[in-house]
């Protein structure tokens, strides 16, 4: 399969009173067809690795490659028309649609920037099924919708741009539990129906287990633990992604307390385990 | 100019500011803000269609070549724009003003006494508007939908619809010639000396002199206009406080505060008003410069001899270096009480740093 | 024993036409144990516990009854309810962040309820502040007392948010999704002191959440809210194994845990 | 609100032997130093503080009367002996010499940025004796004696001057001095000064002359709005205003009295005779056409008391002055329009708007000008500006058709013979000496003339001419309206200083 | 599940028509467009319905109200109850275009400062420091000293001092809107920045914009009928509110000639502070919510008009 997406040694940096390196040396490929899942805590890093690598924030160090072209910043500039194949759908459904435009002309975008590079994409209404909504919304304006429906909506506009890649940073976190699930396989459906591939972000590892071909565990900027999802789930290496699956509450009944880290962030946490990256 | 960062650096708020770099730059701003309001001022008067010397010399001396001459001389009107631009700036790092051309004496002095007239009223007017509008804005936001809300709204906006310049005089003729509650124009009575000059402000300098019979006619002199002028920042900040209480009502915090079973009063005090601070503070901020302005339109009702009436005057006069003087000073006005409220940003708030 | 007991409780909003948020539920909190609340979004768990200390809004209309140890709490005047609130109940909220005041220090928010409830001395409520802050496992407690909340993690904040609820020894502690916002490592750690601290102090908990894995680990009972009632309750472990109401049914189907994997084959 | 604030009336209370006397005006207050001084507020106050060669008493203008010295004139009108007085002396005890008399005057002369620099044009001063000074003109100056009054040539004490910076050359340096002390040998002090607050003066204790200090205390505070002073003065802040409108007192009840006069300026319009400025102006039958359209008793109405209408360029206090002025004639204006070749444009009426006369504001004046030139079909539109705006192309002799007034210099007709052709105002309004030779000449005459007799004649005759060919309308004479309350009594007015603050004696 | 169910929300009209007739249910509302209406009538009938020619000088001057006209006469003769009605004309429509013209301008620079950022936004944000460091009369002062007093260049002074108001406004606006992931979505699909800012930007500034400007009418009015009070603005025999004021100043026993034209600015600032505030709170979700009955908020989803409560089982989560 066709790699789509092959970012090397990303290090982004913020800068301010104290410079912040968010992502320290993260490497990933995405082929076509394949859904690849970046999770880990809060502030680890995983949205500051999106946004490098859709474009939104430059770079410190290392090198992202779109379907063998780099991928320039994005800036005043208009986004070249090849580029617009990589699609993001954003973790806050309120602010993912503008307010004041019908969704269906904001779905209609992606039809056109589809026809753009010369693809076809079926119309608004059409998209608007293919999420499990009403095609007769079409004309209405997104504060009519509940969060889960505008998420929804924003995938269908992902979509209709007929992407080569989908960068999901927490599209489903914002819901309501009991709707989590379903849509994220709604995702992964309509993404591998298209070919495309998905760069799947959450910290949800229960979510992750369902939809995800592979997992990358991230703690602090760094990917500990990577590797198809059912061997990282059933047989963690890492310290941290061990401790991460064992804080995992289940839902059964039985009243057994997760396993709780004993100190904050044990050192233990930040140890680099080779044999832990790229399992199989 | 301020950031919110989150780091867990040292405890007190003195040692955590890089205070001298950061004054450096700011100094280094400033510089370059007021280069620009010298710039516009000196610009914008040296476009009027007049003849400064005319105007200040009037009729009789006007025609008298050998004083134009002196006068043109001594005020370097012959040169350039630019050439007498950068001269301003020359011997403005000197500390030296220029010279009225209305008055012939030197501007900085003319601006130490009309500085302090103003800032007094000006003071006067933001405490009593802070006070008033604190109280007015926590009620509103306590009673927010009820009758008490609305008829302070209405208030509140009527204080931000009354045509100062009419007030003035409405309130002079009621307040001194009809109830006769109001003492008479002026900062002093008639009768009494101003206190020797500290500060500038009389009821401070009256104080500091140990004269408090002085202190208290200075004062019930300061009360009318002070009052006057507050009503439009009365307004404003009621609204504006009203709105900042609304929201930190709405806090979790505050509601936490109130779980916890402390006093009404305290969690106003301690928490709700703690919380609304900083808006606060920035609106505060505005409602200066709107004093500042506020009484070009009313220092000539009370006769008050104020940076209002000689601003007014400059400009009317086409005496630039006035005009000039006023500007640097209001310039300087806003720099400091900007940077004032950037300092207590810092004090108020422990997670802002100046960076 | 039953600590705290509602009954009926109803909690309507607006007042030209009143729309009924809560409609009659009753829950009993007994000491030593921990009452979960689950359901959905809107379902009313956050007014009911709001309703407790009287913290709803001017607009909101309670009725029914809420007694503490035989003491009538709806209707109380706000003054005596003062008496009761953070010191025989007390309240954790669900944003950690938002819950502490961020401009004041965490010693003033941990010490000024202790001095108005208990009379103690400033000496005495900081040396108070200092051992709860050890009980919830804040590092170097007493220094602790003099930072901002800016200047502690997610999950620190939310132990002090608790050892705040608990400074004055209450009877009754309401958490409102304490945990949610919190990452799942750090929410072991709470959960775990949750169910020591109601161990230890014979507290009478409720929790609410909507997470039904964090309900099943530390909840005695759970009660399942929908539309303002309760549909369903009873022990923790009835209800998750043997769920009776087909809401309920569908909430447990509906989480991950349940389903199966998607990805078919690995490569 | 204001509180203890109960003293409204103590505080200006004037009445008793002495006391306080509050006096309102708004200030044009410049300087302490009367060299330097040329501005109303700074006469008025000086003119209490020191004393001139010659003065006039209250309005009494007539002629000048000995004040620090008597004159002798000779023949031609071109030397005056000015001799001192005896026993004067100034505020710190020195008698006032000779000395004192060149080194004030030449003083003046001296100062070339002093905006009375131009008194002394053209004056030489020398000391005869200690007691004895003449001052020599080069053509006859019968107006020399009432230049002497104004309080630019105030006799200063030169020895504690020179002390402190004073020279006569250009670099004197006493005006500091002068503005925190007083050294004259008036009946007041300066006690302290803010030109844009007040004044405060006190009484001389070595004063010596005819006019004894009656106030312990003199407070002349600058109150700008017109407004304000009525207020203050009927609220009893203050025991006397200065720049009240006739309408303001008209209101006045009993409890105070309006010493009302004309004042000595003259609110005239002028009409630019030059052709290239102002195009139909130029001709001479439009002056005209506006001389006869005006109503000038409505004008009056709106000057309100102790205005006057103006009967010619020479106001009817000073000699020479006509005795009626134009009757209007709303047909002859028609006709004289038409000649004109007027045909229907708007013309621009110019005018200071921040600058009331004697308490007449321009606005309202050129508002009813402007309706009155309607109805004989002249169509005009204001433009007003500030006095300091306006004032350029007033001068450089720019302006079409302007509002303008014109008061003396000193209280002497000579002060009006600038209207004619080719003179100072006659140029402003494009009117060459060419233009009309006739006028020039008798302007000329009026100059040389060595006896009052002649030039009283020649003054009438100038102003009957420019009554009739002149380029400018003379309107409105001002009033000046001195009210004041029932505190204090013998206000009197003056053309150099407005009010003659050394007269005043309080009621009872 | 819920893909298939979908919410039965009620129907909606957009925010902002919603937000008019919320606003004008206030009494606050109600009351300020009842006064600004009558205005504007006034304005645009008073040449047929003033009994005298306001600039007129035919009756008897200074009569008081009730004698030979309404509200009496001025120190000219004129009838103030013409000048009063003439006077709507004149202030109204200038405060209006000087607020326009602001508007206009400062959000043209607020938001090419905040979108195109870097050097360009220091320097056109450095020239709006620059401006509101003079308060806003004096600077208005000065211009309309030095372009010469007319009502036309007080609109000017009034304009240079109000758009830095707008320009921050606006700025602080688009940057917050610029990093919103709608707009940065729709660059994404590949807009230009002029389109950014056109779809995605501009529409979305237009509400607070639009509040701000209609509370800054009351305030423009003021600046104007200010600075022709000083004399800086309009001319005479113009009847102008605030040189109607400043020509009673000298009158002041004739009260009739401050007072109601005095009066009349106050109505009409308060006017359109009414509605502006009014405006405002629509457009404001907190107290939109408020006015509906529902004070105290908890659920900041509830405090959110846009997140309207569905009748399904199937909404978000709170947060
Ligand atoms: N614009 C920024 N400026 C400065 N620091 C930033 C900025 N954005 C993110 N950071 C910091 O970078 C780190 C990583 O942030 P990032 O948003 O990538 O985390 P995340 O894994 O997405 O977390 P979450 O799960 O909370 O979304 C955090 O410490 C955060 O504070
Ligand atoms: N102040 C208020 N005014 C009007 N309605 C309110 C108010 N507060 C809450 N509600 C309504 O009451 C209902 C219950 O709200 P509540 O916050 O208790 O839900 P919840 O179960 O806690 O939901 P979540 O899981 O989202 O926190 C909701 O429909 C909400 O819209
Ligand atoms: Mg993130
Ligand atoms: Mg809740």
């Amino acid at each position: 399969m066709s790699t789509v997406l092959d970012a090397t040694d990303l290090t982004v940096e913020y800068r301010g009173h104290r410079t912040v390196r968010a992502v320290d040396g993260v490497s990933l490929t995405i082929t076509a067809g394949e859904v690849l899942a970046l999770v880990g805590e809060s502030g680890c890093g995983k949205s500051s690795t999106a946004r490098a690598v859709i474009g939104m924030e430059k770079p410190h160090s290392g090198e992202v490659q779109f379907r063998g072209r780099p991928v320039p910043p994005l800036g005043l500039r208009r986004r070249a028309t090849d580029l617009t194949a990589m699609q993001m759908v954003f973790q806050d459904p309120n602010s993912s649609l503008n307010p004041r435009k019908r969704i269906g002309d904001q779905i209609a975008d992606g039809v056109t920037a589809a026809r753009a590079r010369g693809l076809t994409s079926d119309t608004p209404e059409k998209w608007l099924g293919a999420v499990g909504l009403d095609p007769a919304m079409v004309s209405r304006y997104p504060h009519q919708f509940s969060g889960g429906q505008r998420q929804r909506i924003a995938i269908a506009r992902a979509l209709a741009a007929q992407p080569d890649l989908l960068v999901a940073d927490e599209p489903i976190s914002a819901l309501d539990a009991s709707s989590q699930a379903e849509v994220a396989s709604m995702m992964r459906r309509l993404c591998l129906a298209a070919g495309a591939g998905m760069l799947f972000i959450s910290h949800d590892l229960s979510v992750v287990r369902i939809m995800a071909d592979r997992v990358a565990v991230m703690y602090r900027g760094k990917i500990v633990e990577s590797g198809p999802t059912a061997t990282v789930w059933t047989d963690p290496l890492h310290p941290y992604t061990k401790a991460l699956l064992g804080a995992i509450p289940r839902p059964d009944g039985k009243g057994v307390l997760p396993a709780a880290p004993d100190a904050e962030a044990p050192a233990a946490w930040h140890e680099e385990m080779p044999e832990a990256l790229d399992r199989s | 100019m301020t950031s919110t960062a989150a780091s867990p650096t040292p405890t007190r708020p003195w040692q955590r500011w890089p205070l001298l770099g950061y004054v450096l730059r700011r100094l280094g701003t400033s510089v370059l803000l007021m280069l620009g309001v010298t710039m516009v001022t000196f610009v914008l008067t040296a476009l009027v269609p007049g003849d400064p010397i005319a105007a200040a010399l009037g009729e009789g001396a006007a025609s008298n070549p050998a004083t134009v001459a002196a006068y043109i001389e001594q005020h370097g009107l012959d040169k350039s724009i630019p050439e007498r631009y950068l001269i301003y700036l020359t011997n403005l790092l000197q500390g030296d003003l220029g010279t009225s051309i209305k008055t012939g004496r030197p501007v900085a002095t003319e601006l130490a006494t009309a500085v302090p007239a103003t800032i007094e009223v000006a003071l006067g007017a933001i405490i009593v508007s802070l006070a008033v509008g604190l109280t007015l804005g926590t009620i509103a936001a306590h009673r927010r939908g009820r009758a008490t809300d609305q008829v302070l709204r209405v208030v509140s906006l009527l204080g931000l619809s009354v045509p100062t310049f009419w007030l003035a005089i409405i309130a002079y003729h009621t307040f001194f010639l009809r109830l006769g509650i109001a003492p008479g124009a002026g900062r002093l009575d008639p009768a009494f000396t101003p206190p020797p000059t500290v500060t500038g402000l009389y009821t401070v300098d009256f104080l500091l002199g140990g004269d408090p019979v002085g202190f208290f006619d200075a004062l019930a002199h300061l009360a009318l206009p002070v009052l006057v002028l507050s009503l439009f920042t009365i307004g404003l900040l009621t609204r504006f406080i009203r709105a900042a209480v609304l929201e930190v009502l709405d806090t979790d915090y505050v509601r936490a505060a109130r779980a916890k079973g402390l006093p009404a009063r305290r969690v106003i005090v301690a928490y709700v008003l703690r919380g609304a601070s900083l808006p606060i503070l920035t609106v505060v901020g505005v409602a200066f410069g709107v004093l500042l302005s506020g009484t070009v339109l009313v220092e000539a009702v009370y006769a008050w001899p104020g940076l209002g009436t000689y601003a007014f005057n400059s400009a009317i006069n086409l005496d630039l270096p006035g005009v000039m003087g006023v500007g640097l000073v209001v310039g300087v006005i806003y720099l400091v009480i900007n940077f004032a409220v950037d300092l207590l940003y810092g004090v108020l708030d422990p997670r802002v740093r100046l960076a | 024993m039953s600590v705290l007991s509602i009954r009926d409780l109803t909690i309507a909003f607006g007042r030209h036409d009143p729309v009924e948020v809560v409609s009659g539920i009753s829950l009993d909190l007994t000491a030593g144990r921990i009452q979960g609340l689950a359901g959905e979004s809107g379902s009313g768990k956050t007014v009911s516990a709001m309703a407790v200390l009287g913290l709803l809004p001017a607009t909101a209309r309670v009725g029914g009854s809420i007694r503490l140890a035989g003491t009538e709490l709806v209707g109380m005047r706000p003054r005596r309810l003062n008496t009761i609130r953070g010191r025989r109940v007390a309240m954790v909220f669900q944003d950690p962040s938002a819950s502490l005041h961020p401009q004041l220090t965490i010693g003033a928010q941990l010490t000024d309820h202790v001095r108005a409830h208990l009379r103690l001395k400033r000496r005495d409520a900081q040396q108070r502040a200092v051992d709860l802050l050890t009980q919830v496992r804040v590092p170097e407690p007493a220094e602790a007392l003099r930072r901002y909340p800016h200047q502690f993690s997610g999950g620190q904040r939310q132990r002090i948010a608790i050892a705040v609820a608990l400074a004055c020894d209450p009877e009754v502690l309401l958490a409102d999704e304490p945990t949610t916002a919190l990452d799942v490592t750090v929410q072991a750690g709470i959960l775990h002191l949750l169910r020591e601290l109601v161990d230890d102090r014979d507290l009478a908990v409720l929790l609410v959440t909507h997470d039904l894995g964090v309900m099943s680990a530390v909840a005695d009972e759970v009660a399942v809210m929908r539309y303002g009632q309760i549909v369903e309750s009873g022990s923790t472990h009835d209800v998750f194994t043997d769920p009776q109401h087909a809401y309920t049914r569908t909430l447990l189907d509906s989480m991950p845990d349940a389903q199966q994997s998607l990805v078919e084959d690995d490569e | 609100s204001g509180g203890n604030s109960s003293n409204n009336s103590s505080g200006g209370s004037g009445g008793e032997g002495g006391g306080t006397l509050v006096i309102d005006t708004a200030f044009s207050l410049e300087t302490g130093d009367p060299g330097r001084n040329y501005v109303p507020t700074g006469n008025m106050m000086l003119h209490a503080i020191y004393d001139t060669l010659l003065t006039f008493e209250g309005s009494a203008e007539d002629e000048p009367i000995p004040s620090l010295a008597t004159v002798e004139q000779n023949e031609d009108a071109t030397a005056f002996t000015f001799t001192l007085v005896e026993g004067r002396t100034f505020s710190d005890g020195a008698p006032v010499t000779a000395d004192d008399v060149v080194f004030s005057l030449t003083r003046v002369q001296g100062m070339t940025e002093s905006k009375a620099n131009f008194l002394m044009n053209g004056i030489t001063v020398e000391k005869v004796d200690d007691t004895t000074v003449t001052l020599t003109t080069e053509g006859p100056s019968l107006e020399l004696p009432a230049i002497v009054t104004n309080p630019a040539l105030s006799i200063l004490n030169s020895a504690a001057v020179t002390e402190n910076g004073g020279t006569t050359g250009e670099d004197d340096g006493a005006e500091d001095f002068l503005g925190s002390t007083s050294a004259g040998s008036g009946p007041y002090m300066l006690d302290s000064m803010d030109i844009t607050s007040r004044a405060v003066l006190a009484p001389n204790p070595e004063y010596n002359g005819e006019y004894a200090p009656s106030f312990d205390r003199i407070v002349i505070r600058n109150v700008t709005e017109s407004a304000t002073q009525l207020i203050n003065l009927q609220g009893g802040d203050s025991n006397l205003a200065v720049d009240l409108n006739g309408d303001q007192v008209a209101g006045l009840d009993e409890g105070f009295t309006v010493s009302s006069s004309p004042s000595s300026q003259t609110i005239f319009l002028l009409v630019n005779q030059n052709e290239e400025v102002g195009k139909v102006t130029a001709n001479p039958k439009f002056a005209e056409a506006v001389r006869y359209a005006l109503d000038y008793e409505e004008l009056l109405k709106l000057a309100g008391e102790g205005s006057e209408q103006a009967t010619g360029v020479i106001p009817p206090m000073f000699v020479g002055a006509l005795d009626s002025g134009v009757t209007p004639d709303p047909e002859r204006a028609k006709q004289a329009l038409e000649e004109s070749g007027y045909d229907g444009e708007t013309i621009s009426l110019q005018f200071p708007s921040d600058n009331p006369v004697g308490g007449v504001e321009f606005t309202p004046v050129a508002e009813r000008v402007q309706a009155q030139l309607k109805s004989v079909g002249l169509a005009v539109d204001l433009a007003p500006a500030p006095f300091a705006t306006e004032i350029e192309p007033y001068v450089n002799g720019t302006e079409a058709f302007s509002m303008w007034y014109w008061g003396p210099d000193f209280a002497d007709s000579s002060s009006f013979l600038p209207f004619g052709p080719g003179e100072k105002v006659g140029l402003r309004a494009g009117w060459e000496a060419e233009d009309d030779p006739e006028i020039a000449e008798l302007v000329t005459a009026a100059q040389d003339a060595t006896s009052v007799e002649e030039r009283e004649q020649a003054m009438r005759e100038y102003a009957t001419a420019m009554q009739e060919e002149g380029p400018f309308v003379p309107l409105i004479v001002p009033g000046l309206n001195l009210a004041s309350d029932t505190s204090v009594t013998n206000v009197q007015n003056n053309t150099n200083w407005t009010l003659d603050i050394p007269l005043i004696q309080p009621a009872g | 599940m819920n893909a298939a169910t979908a919410p039965r929300s009620r129907p909606r009209r957009r925010r902002l028509l919603r937000a008019i007739p919320a606003a004008w249910r206030t009494p606050l509302a109600v009351v300020g467009a009842v006064i600004a209406l009558g205005w504007v009538i006034v304005a645009i009938i008073a040449p047929w319905v003033v009994p005298h020619d306001p600039l007129a000088q035919e009756l008897t001057r200074l009569t008081p109200p009730g004698e030979v006209s309404l509200l009496g006469t001025d120190q000219v003769g004129r009838d103030v109850f013409s000048r009063l009605l003439t006077g709507a004309r004149v202030t109204m429509p200038l405060a209006l275009v000087m607020v326009v013209c602001a508007t206009v301008l400062g959000t043209l620079i607020g938001s090419v400062a905040g979108y195109v950022g870097g050097w360009v936004d220091e320097a056109l944000m450095r020239l709006t420091d620059l401006m509101m460091a003079f308060p806003t009369v004096i600077l208005a002062m000065i211009i309309a000293a030095s372009l010469g007093p007319s009502l036309f260049n007080a609109v000017i002074a009034g304009v240079v001092v109000s758009w830095p108001q707008y320009a921050r406004v606006v700025r602080s606006l688009v940057l917050s809107l610029r990093t919103q992931n709608f707009v940065i979505a729709g660059r994404l699909l590949g807009y230009s920045p002029w389109r950014s800012l056109r779809s995605d930007i501009l529409p979305n500034v237009a509400g607070p914009v639009l509040v701000l400007a209609s509370l800054d009418i009351g305030t423009a009015i003021l600046l104007l009928t200010g600075l022709s009070f000083l004399g800086l603005g309009a001319q005479p025999p113009t009847a102008e509110w605030g040189s109607m004021i400043s020509g009673a100043m000298d009158h002041i026993d004739a009260w009739w000639l401050g007072v109601f034209p005095g009066l009349a600015i106050l109505t009409v600032v308060m006017a359109f502070n009414f509605i502006g505030d009014s405006l405002r709170d629509a457009l404001d979700p907190l107290s939109s919510a408020e006015r509906e009955g529902a004070a105290g908020t908890t659920d900041p989803a509830e405090a959110d008009p846009a997140a309207t409560p569905v009748e399904t089982p199937t909404t978000e989560e709170g947060r």
